[in-house]
């Protein structure tokens, strides 16, 4: 491969990772689809399937320290971060050896260690959580940046308001992206929601810019977060990103997502954003074989992890009793 | 008569009240055209249409909200709230604006109203999606708040609770939907405020609610089949109005007293409920009273932790032993 | 008095009834805060002086039967319906004679048979509230408009949010009033805010119009309230108006106001509502004899409002346990 | 030693941890410059400066959001919500929020906050600026819940709930703030989780919280003095952790319990203790478990009526004369 061809504002090793995380979510999340089709994931589930660019790009350009906010469709946001396919199989699969061990499940994927701080599952709680990381950042002189990352959906929700003048009048290190794949669960959003743009027609309302990308262009979305970070890290405040997406599945696991107009879905994957990327990179020069050892790879890390999976044990049931509070416990009286 | 799904029960306990007046609208998150992500209004929008039956945005203080603007003018709305957990982001509703409006106007505005609610565990949906959130109803007054646990009690419990003339939060239980029971045909309608003696017994008084009802009556015939001990089995079914007459005279029969509850342990219906018997039953008490509950912590997802914390018919078989044999 | 000069697009008499309606507030929330200095208010207690224009302007343009939603500083817009003024003072000095009866307080005050729907005490509460009269009204058919009172600090909570995009999406026949008074409670709101005016630099969040008017202008305020009825009544859906004001008081009885700075209160008296309408009203020709008459009687009304709330009998006990559910009682347990 | 107002012991006690330790901020509406609607911030921005004591907008969800997103990556934020009704806007995060992020996360993040509340009636509110929510807090799991009754003890259990890793709610009492008492100088540190007797009796425990512990108080003397019967009175203080070893031996003393809570009655912290007591110490009894709260009813404004329902010394009197006469 040819460092110059597939270099421009974005270095060749970039290009790669960003194509290697895009392939590692798809993967990794296509799996789970498998294991729970084979009933070995229990609860429920929210795949990013399709959205994979928006995870890889804003996960890319970020440095060590930056930190993680998600939702419950947190899987590529938690694998885009470097966390081990294993743990977040695991943790589907209510395995020991999950990133809580199955205390949280796939809607609650956490890894401090990674910088993911957290994935949320009651809508918009977690946009006022990143402005507290982000007032940290600040009050400490802190470098690192908070990113949150939701629906358009969730922008009709109370806790996107109060975060984003929050965030606005205090100018935190916070960045905010609106993931745009068209639906609140079954429901187009356009039906619930009195702007076009349910995120960046809002901006204004903050004093912000209004930004809008395609979030199925890997290379379109680590320009523009590279962009937020800075500014973020210079002392200029939040931005609110919104970047126009489609999930291939359903909404959760219990979602055949009937709801779609035809012809919707297909066109939208043919805009599928791992296929396009692998184009792009051919284009700029990368040989097939790079990118077929890439996906070798990743093939070869996901049947790894799931067969570790499939042999790791239950959790033992003294942890239901821990890690309440502090003290390691759940002790509420002497 | 026919065998309905406890989800269907609820379509149709609807049905028949949206049906029987104009003013009953159902209004919440994908409940209309998708038929709610538990499937449990399937066809009303079908049935009454896109003017009564109406998706919302994801804002739950404007469900609620608009639910109550609507009831003190004339409407009786019901309004779903997906998960009960998600009470937590509309608790204000719930707490400050209409179970207290009727007080504070000494009587001028009115809020008849119901709140669904999908309640409980048991689907591994872990802390944020699984809780059972009927004592945060009961300690508020001013509002009534209705428990049922079988297909037949849902529709006439729903009926009772769209035809009340105050706001009512209605906890349908996610591991019941699938659950069926006989429901005759026809209207029906049930009363508010009255418990249910499912299993008559002498040693022992069981009091439990929802989901627990039926691990309740499990563990009593295994208690009697096995140990000789007879459990009466008391479905509360509603906490507001509570019908502690059932209840204290039961314990004037057996002397002995347990809750089964799903709510974490702390301030649950059970420390209420065992607080007026010890208050007011005291001197009938043969023993200590007993509540089975969750611990209070918060609840994990993996299978094979959450079936751990969540009481069952083993655990009340045990506690009642346990209990009895000290 | 000239008929033909004082009539332009507002009636002579629509006039008088301004001026009437704004002199009753100023001199009923004088009382009010005379009679708390006379230890004789108990609890607490907000006022609206300096702000009555748009009290008077929107209800004046009201019909019978549309609907107010107002807050804790919710005496002026209940007066502004007809509300009886022994009715206000009584309620705030927790007498038999309240609207209440002594149980809400002035925080609640409500009138249903004015249409005064409730004052809401909770910051935000009322907007999804007024949301729901208004949908009630659409459904039915009914011609009522819900006009709901709130301040410039409520539009940073999440329920103002969530009930303007709710209102805008179903076309709902509301009005939505921001009265900015340039504070919340102690706080500059531009300290807290990320837009210059808080309500109506956020109207394009919900596809509405930008507008701004001058509170202290009863006329200006008519104006833009009729065309917002009109507007709502036609079923072109909701309206987010911010009227520019200032409160001549503290936020509430317990606050000295010394966070103002020097000479702002004082420019503001300059703009007071009452005086600038009485000036325009004699300019167009009303005598001075026609409004001494108006101030006359008005004085009289609150002066026999106070004897009777002073003669008046606290509640009696019994009203403690009644109310709380439709039968009349609290009973909640058989 | 200098005599303080409970309103500036709260001021004091944050300065004692703010002074000691640089993570710890303070945000809240109007809590900086105006030094509170209470006043009990008072100071505090002048002596920690605008960095550490930050005013903000009216969004309770942000204060407390932010509050944790602080928290868990190093901070120890204090918040103020100011009324404590006001926790119905922002009750996701007390409810779904910080209690349930370390156990969810199999202990990877940790939320050491403060919330601090103005709880409680007597000032002639109204329903939505009165309510006493401890019992709100008392049935999350994962919350610890602090209510101080007197100066010395709010300073002291201030700086624990700083200190404490866990997050804290502390409930101020409105109607305390004005009352003083003695309180040491130099550094203060009190323990969550402890019960105080404050007067020792043999005839009957009361247990008591908050603005119910001077009426208590005072109650026992008249009981004492007027009918010669010696109530303990134990001030709860903490409801999270519990202290049931100082609770479970006096009843074992006395053999007869009563509360008196603030809470409107239906599933109070009273009930909870009541029910524990009823499992626990069932053999020590010697009669009913009396309960003395406010009704189950909003909380009235006018000041008769207000005055009429909050328990108060001769109601206390009343009822353990005419339950321990029974
Ligand atoms: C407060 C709250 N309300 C409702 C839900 C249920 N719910 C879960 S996901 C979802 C749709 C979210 O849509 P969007 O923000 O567009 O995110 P997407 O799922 O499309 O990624 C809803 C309504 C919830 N989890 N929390
Ligand atoms: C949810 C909530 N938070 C805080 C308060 C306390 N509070 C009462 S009035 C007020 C200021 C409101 O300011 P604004 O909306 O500008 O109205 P104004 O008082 O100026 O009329 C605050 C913070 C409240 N009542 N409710
Ligand atoms: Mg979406
Ligand atoms: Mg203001």
């Amino acid at each position: 491969m040819s460092k110059k061809t597939v270099t421009d504002d974005i270095s060749a090793e970039v290009r790669l990772e960003l194509y290697r995380t895009q392939v590692r979510l798809r993967e990794a999340e296509q799996r789970a689809f498998d294991l729970f089709l084979q009933n070995l994931v229990k609860g429920t589930s929210h795949l990013s399937l399709g959205q994979e660019a928006i995870a890889a790009g804003f996960a890319v350009a970020m440095q060590k320290g930056d930190l993680s906010f998600c939702t419950y469709r947190g899987h590529a946001h938690t694998l885009a971060r470097g966390v081990p396919v294993e743990k977040v199989l695991g943790e589907l699969m209510s395995r020991d050896n999950g990133l809580m061990r199955g205390k949280g499940g796939s809607m609650h994927l956490t890894s401090v260690e990674h910088g993911v701080m957290g994935s949320y599952a009651i809508i918009g709680a977690h946009l006022p959580i990143a402005c507290g990381a982000a007032w940290r950042a600040q009050y400490r002189g802190d470098s690192d940046v908070s990113v949150c990352f939701f629906g358009d959906g969730t922008t009709n929700i109370g806790a996107f308001h109060e975060a984003l003048n929050f965030a606005a009048i205090w100018k935190l290190p916070v960045v905010f992206v609106c993931e745009n794949n068209l639906y609140m669960e079954y429901t187009p959003i356009a039906d619930v929601t009195a702007v076009e743009h349910p995120a960046a027609d809002r901006a204004a309302a903050y004093g912000l810019e209004r930004i809008i990308i395609d979030g199925n262009d890997a290379d379109e979305v680590l320009r523009t977060a590279r962009k937020a970070y800075e500014r973020a890290r210079r002392g200029d405040g939040p931005s609110l990103i919104e970047a126009m997406t489609y999930r291939h599945s359903g909404h959760s696991r219990a979602d055949p997502a009937k709801y779609r107009p035809e012809g919707e879905l297909e066109s939208w994957k043919k805009r599928d954003p791992i296929k396009m990327y692998r184009a792009r990179l051919l284009k700029l020069g990368v040989s097939e074989a790079v990118l077929n050892t890439i996906d070798q790879e990743i093939k070869d890390e996901v049947e790894a992890a799931t067969v570790a999976c499939k042999a790791a044990p239950a959790p033992s049931a003294d942890i239901i009793f821990t890690d309440v509070y502090a003290d390691g416990g759940w002790a509420w009286r002497n | 008569m026919a065998e309905l799904t406890y989800r269907d029960a609820v379509a149709r306990g609807i049905a028949q009240e949206m049906a029987r007046d104009p003013d009953v609208v159902l209004i919440g998150e994908d409940i209309a055209k998708a038929g709610g992500v538990f499937k449990a209004t399937v066809g009303l929008y079908e049935q009454f249409g896109p003017r009564r039956v109406r998706d919302t945005p994801i804002s739950e203080q404007a469900i609620l909200g608009a639910a109550m603007g609507a009831a003190m003018t004339g409407l009786k709305p019901i309004a779903e709230i997906m998960f009960a957990d998600f009470a937590a982001v509309c608790w204000d509703y719930f707490a400050n604006e209409f179970p207290k409006s009727r007080y504070m106007t000494n009587g001028q505005v009115k809020t008849p109203l119901v709140v669904r609610l999908g309640n409980g565990g048991g689907a591994r949906f872990g802390a944020q999606h699984s809780q059972s959130v009927e004592n945060w109803c009961m300690m508020i007054p001013g509002l009534k708040v209705v428990v049922p646990s079988s297909p037949i009690d849902v529709v006439g419990l729903m009926a009772a609770a769209v035809r009340d003339p105050d706001p009512v939060i209605f906890l349908e239980h996610k591991s019941l939907y699938a659950t069926k029971g006989e429901v005759p045909d026809g209207e029906i309608v049930d009363t508010l405020g009255t418990a249910k003696i499912l299993r008559p017994g002498k040693d022992a008084t069981i009091l439990a609610l929802s989901l627990m009802v039926p691990r309740a009556l499990e563990a009593a015939d295994r208690l009697q089949a096995e140990h000789g001990i007879d459990c009466e089995v008391i479905d509360v079914r509603s906490l507001v109005p509570l019908d502690t007459q059932t209840i204290l005279a039961s314990v004037a029969r057996t002397h002995r007293v347990f809750t089964v509850e799903e709510n974490p342990r702390l301030c649950g219906w059970g420390a209420e409920l065992m607080s007026i018997i010890a208050d007011e039953a005291f001197y009938e008490l043969d023993g200590p009273l007993v509540r089975i509950t969750t611990p209070h912590i918060p609840l994990p997802a993996a299978d094979v932790l959450e079936d751990l914390v969540i009481p069952n018919a083993a655990r009340i078989v045990e506690t009642v032993l346990r209990t009895l044999s000290n």
